[in-house]
């Protein structure tokens, strides 16, 4: 079993953004994602999503040079306005080939 | 019937007392959760029939009644946002944004407030206007728009373009001219195949949904002692007035007393469905914490308790009643 | 109506077919499954449904019909977890926590049991009275509380106030408290606006919850090997003496004949909403697989099919019927 | 009434309006979502309506009136996906493996096109035969069966003992077969305690379910650009063939104008959901894209449009109408 | 882009625990929090919560000290009595001070 | 704190493949899992998930030897078919002997 080195970049965000934020993901060079439903609280406190339905936890599996990409735009376009957080790891992922 | 006995039978109506029950269930802290699903499902059903009602008598609608009321409604589109974002600048010394923001909540509609106002209507036996939703749908966008565009002038905010799309493909604007149109097309006839789902359990699933909402108002309520004692009395004084000018054009329109007084409470509440979703898009940089603790925390249950007997008693007394 | 054909009557009703359904798709493996957002809606509903109309009746009850019932019912929710708490001590020699757990489940009262016995007594036509929904709220809270108590004064537990709070805040009885009193204060008026949805297709909805039931019930069944032969007669034996006990405390405070029918299946039931809730807080120790298998797995499904029409029986005995 | 009217008085029913509703939103991609909890419940409601209305119906026919169209029914499972797997391969020159799932779609039966085709014989005031939901359940499975068959007579495919098990204990299957069997032994009188719940509001549920469904067909329609012309005629082509079958076999077996319609709208329509379930299990090799696309984007739409009211005017036409 | 180092540890616990965990975890230091709706089967068999509605996923990100504290608490109130698990693992995430 | 590591391996596959691929991991030698619902997009475009409910996201913590062989089973029975994913990671666990 040959397990290449990947990295798995994990958005969590208000849901109304997820059209946007899939566009963009795909267009910064990510091949495919995973959503799943999910609330939380941060520093921002009360938010629109909070009576609009709850954040989303994206996640999407891409080589380092398209997280380091995703990461930037994040953190120009969404951190300062949106509640809006992510996170990067390193996952080992069998067909390597298939995320970039 | 007196005012007081008027607003007893508000206050101890099925719909009005569940509101206050789902505000209890979070002030004692109860393990009780509308699923998300339910709330969705039920804000659905009860804009599609609302649409479904009002398309059907519109059919049976000439356009030589329909145009008057039309006009007032779009005045009040219009006149609403601008008013609200004046007082909020002046008297409220208010940021552009943020006043831009709650300009766009109080010149919308909330649609449960419509309803809330026909149940009142109703059990009172007064008859309204059965194209009362379609001037919901005119009164839902205009000032959405204005009062985006009022901060887009001052400030370069968020994708213009996308917001107003969000507005006018939005589910409630969608829903409701959707269902009216469906209504229309298929008549009364259609309409009574569908009555059992849409016409007879309409009530009682509004007190599922005011269960719902006395929830989130209560949540809400929290965030009173950040916004300040301002925006309490923005959010009290506010639909008197715009709930006056409601009831006022639309007796002008000659409405009778049943449909201004519904027309004043579409005029005196404000949104919680489709002006956050737009201004979350144009105006990110607004405090939520105001637009939707004014909204839902205090003008709501404001327009539900007290509001809409008020406004019905002004419409008596401009109709010639006592 | 002779006993068999009652027997017969109630096994094929839709609703116990339902809940044989859904033990069905469970042991064929299908892949039916009931979204939990509906079973949550479902339960919010049937909770407010009894609520609303026991309170619509109460309004016309007299005090004096009331306390007499509500005395028998005091007395049922302080003696029957005792009664299980001994009868589990000395006879199936089962530890303090467990035995505990089971007499606050036992002790308390399962709202779809009530419901179904209501529904049997309507269909036989046989009136009931309508402060029954109040009977069930009185007789919910006080058997946990006094189970929590027995266990608390054998060891140390969990956190015995949030446990109480968690009853008395608990949906259940926020529901059916919150729900009997709009009925109450809107009135047999505000029942009949919400009717429609409300009170006509109760039934059908409790159809689509005994399936769900029944898809539980079953996966219970299966840790039935596990959980031993004793408590198999635990759950068949205890819901006929306690339901006995019901009915003939029903009948000594003047019920009739169905009432009487309903209050010994509510003292019969074993609660699977507050109860476990409770109990997974103040003595997280006691095993899950006891209280749910018995409670859900056992006692449920045998008044739901073979008990309710044997109280109605001992009822109509103790009555001087046949 | 003339084939015109008749056309017009179908797309212009609200459940026709609703599905051309979700088109619409999904086309000007509005953010109205139908949580999937609500479209899975109201499909579970569907499916055991049908069947509890069937099974009470079917209390009340004689054996003697219903074999005759039983083994009707069954010819057309046996022969339908034969057909539809002919004409793929040798018309489409389409592998193996994806005529054969086609075939398992087309051989099926599509639910809500059943629902909708009695819908129109309601409002047409065309009586039908009570047992007809019975023959949803007979021809539901076997082409299934019979296409997976062919496929692995020709290649080594996936599970196939648990793919028959999945169609079997399905939840389509499961709930059709289910309610029908208590609707059989509670009876009319049974139904009519459920019927506020499952009968009268049915029309209108439906409404809500085409609305999701509408929303689905026009994401399918994306694909078409990548499934070719001759998979839109199939889709469009197909269903004219077996429809013509089904009317004519279901009025060579003595049943009435409104129930060879719904026969044939039964064997014009493709399965959407027991179908793809079973060959997504059996067959994974096959392509989603067209048998998705063919029955759900295009078959779907065309019978609920225009393909019903076209088997029902040939219907007519058998039974010497005009 | 500057990444910095932060603890993701996950909580996988029943459903009825959500509140009287997340009192706890900011009690202990963490800034922020998100929950996913799970279910699951461990070493405990059946429980509770199968039938009150399943488990929840709750995921925060803190300092290695937050965490070290969020698992000793878990380990010593929750472990005996509860389905409850953790995990921990290293993440990296822009603007780092958002998390201490 | 003792903490042991062990392998997180995180499965994204078809919901209806739920039941067999809870069956076989356990028998592969998973002590647990954890499911939550999602939804996504991959290289496989449209598949009949979409319309029969989406995805699900299967977490399960294991030994080394037993992430290798569910990853090796993956790859030979569901990778060609259907629309599966899976990725691994080491995270650190209270009580390591729960997991093996
Ligand atoms: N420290 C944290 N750990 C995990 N999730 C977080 C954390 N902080 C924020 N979040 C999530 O990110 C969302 C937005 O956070 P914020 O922008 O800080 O309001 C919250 O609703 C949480 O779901
Ligand atoms: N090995 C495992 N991998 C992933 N999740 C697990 C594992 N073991 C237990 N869980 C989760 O933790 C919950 C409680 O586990 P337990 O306390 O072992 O019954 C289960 O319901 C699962 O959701
Ligand atoms: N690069 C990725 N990152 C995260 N999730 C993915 C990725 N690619 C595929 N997926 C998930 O795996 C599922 C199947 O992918 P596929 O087999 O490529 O169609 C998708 O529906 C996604 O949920
Ligand atoms: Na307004
Ligand atoms: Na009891
Ligand atoms: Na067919």
């Amino acid at each position: 079993m040959a397990l290449v080195a990947r990295k798995l970049v994990t958005i969590i965000a208000e849901g109304f953004l997820e059209e946007r934020l899939v566009r963009e993901i795909k267009r910064l060079g990510a091949k495919g994602y995973t959503i799943t439903e999910a609330r939380g609280e941060g520093s921002r406190g009360v938010r629109a999503s909070e009576w609009e339905g709850g954040n989303i936890r994206l996640e999407t599996i891409v080589s380092p040079e398209v997280a380091e990409k995703i990461l930037a735009h994040l953190a120009e376009i969404y951190f300062p306005n949106y509640a809006v957080i992510a996170y990067v790891e390193t996952v080992e992922v069998v067909r390597g080939d298939k995320y970039t | 019937m007196e005012t007081l006995e008027l607003l007893r039978a508000n206050l101890l109506s099925p719909a009005v007392l569940a509101f206050a029950l789902g505000m209890v269930a979070t002030l004692v802290r109860s393990d009780l959760r509308i699923p998300e699903a339910l709330y969705t499902s039920l804000s659905i059903y009860l804009l599609l029939a609302i649409g479904l009602k009002g398309g059907a008598a519109l059919a049976a609608t000439p356009w030589s009644e329909l145009w008057k009321p039309a006009l007032a409604t779009l005045a009040l589109g219009v006149s609403t946002p601008l008013l609200s974002y004046a007082v909020l600048r002046r008297l409220g010394r208010m940021d552009v944004v943020n006043a831009a923001a709650l300009a766009a909540h109080y010149g919308s509609v909330s649609a449960v407030t419509f309803i809330a106002a026909n149940t009142l209507m109703q059990s009172l036996r007064q008859s309204v206007e059965g194209y009362l939703p379609t001037l919901v749908a005119i009164l839902e966008v205009p000032a959405i728009v204005i009062a985006l565009l009022i901060a887009r002038r001052n400030l370069k905010g968020g994708p213009m373009g996308e917001a107003i799309r969000e507005i006018l493909t939005g589910r409630s604007v969608l829903l409701l001219v959707g269902g009216s149109l469906i209504g229309f097309l298929s008549g009364p006839e259609g309409l009574k195949k569908v009555a059992a789902a849409f016409v007879d359990p309409f009530q009682g699933v509004l007190v599922l949904f005011l269960l719902e909402l006395g929830m989130v108002a209560a949540k809400r309520l929290r965030d009173l002692r950040t916004t300040g004692a301002f925006l309490i009395g923005f959010g009290l004084g506010m639909p008197v007035v715009q709930g006056a000018l409601g009831v006022w054009l639309g007796s002008l329109a000659g409405m009778s007393v049943g449909g201004a007084t519904v027309l004043g409470a579409m005029a005196a509440s404000a949104s919680y469905i489709a002006a956050p979703a737009a201004v979350r898009i144009a105006l990110p940089q607004a405090n939520p914490s105001y637009y939707l603790t004014a909204s839902l925390g205090i003008t709501f249950p404001f327009n539900l308790t007290l509001g809409i007997p008020l406004y019905f008693a002004f419409s008596r007394f401009l109709h010639g009643g006592m």
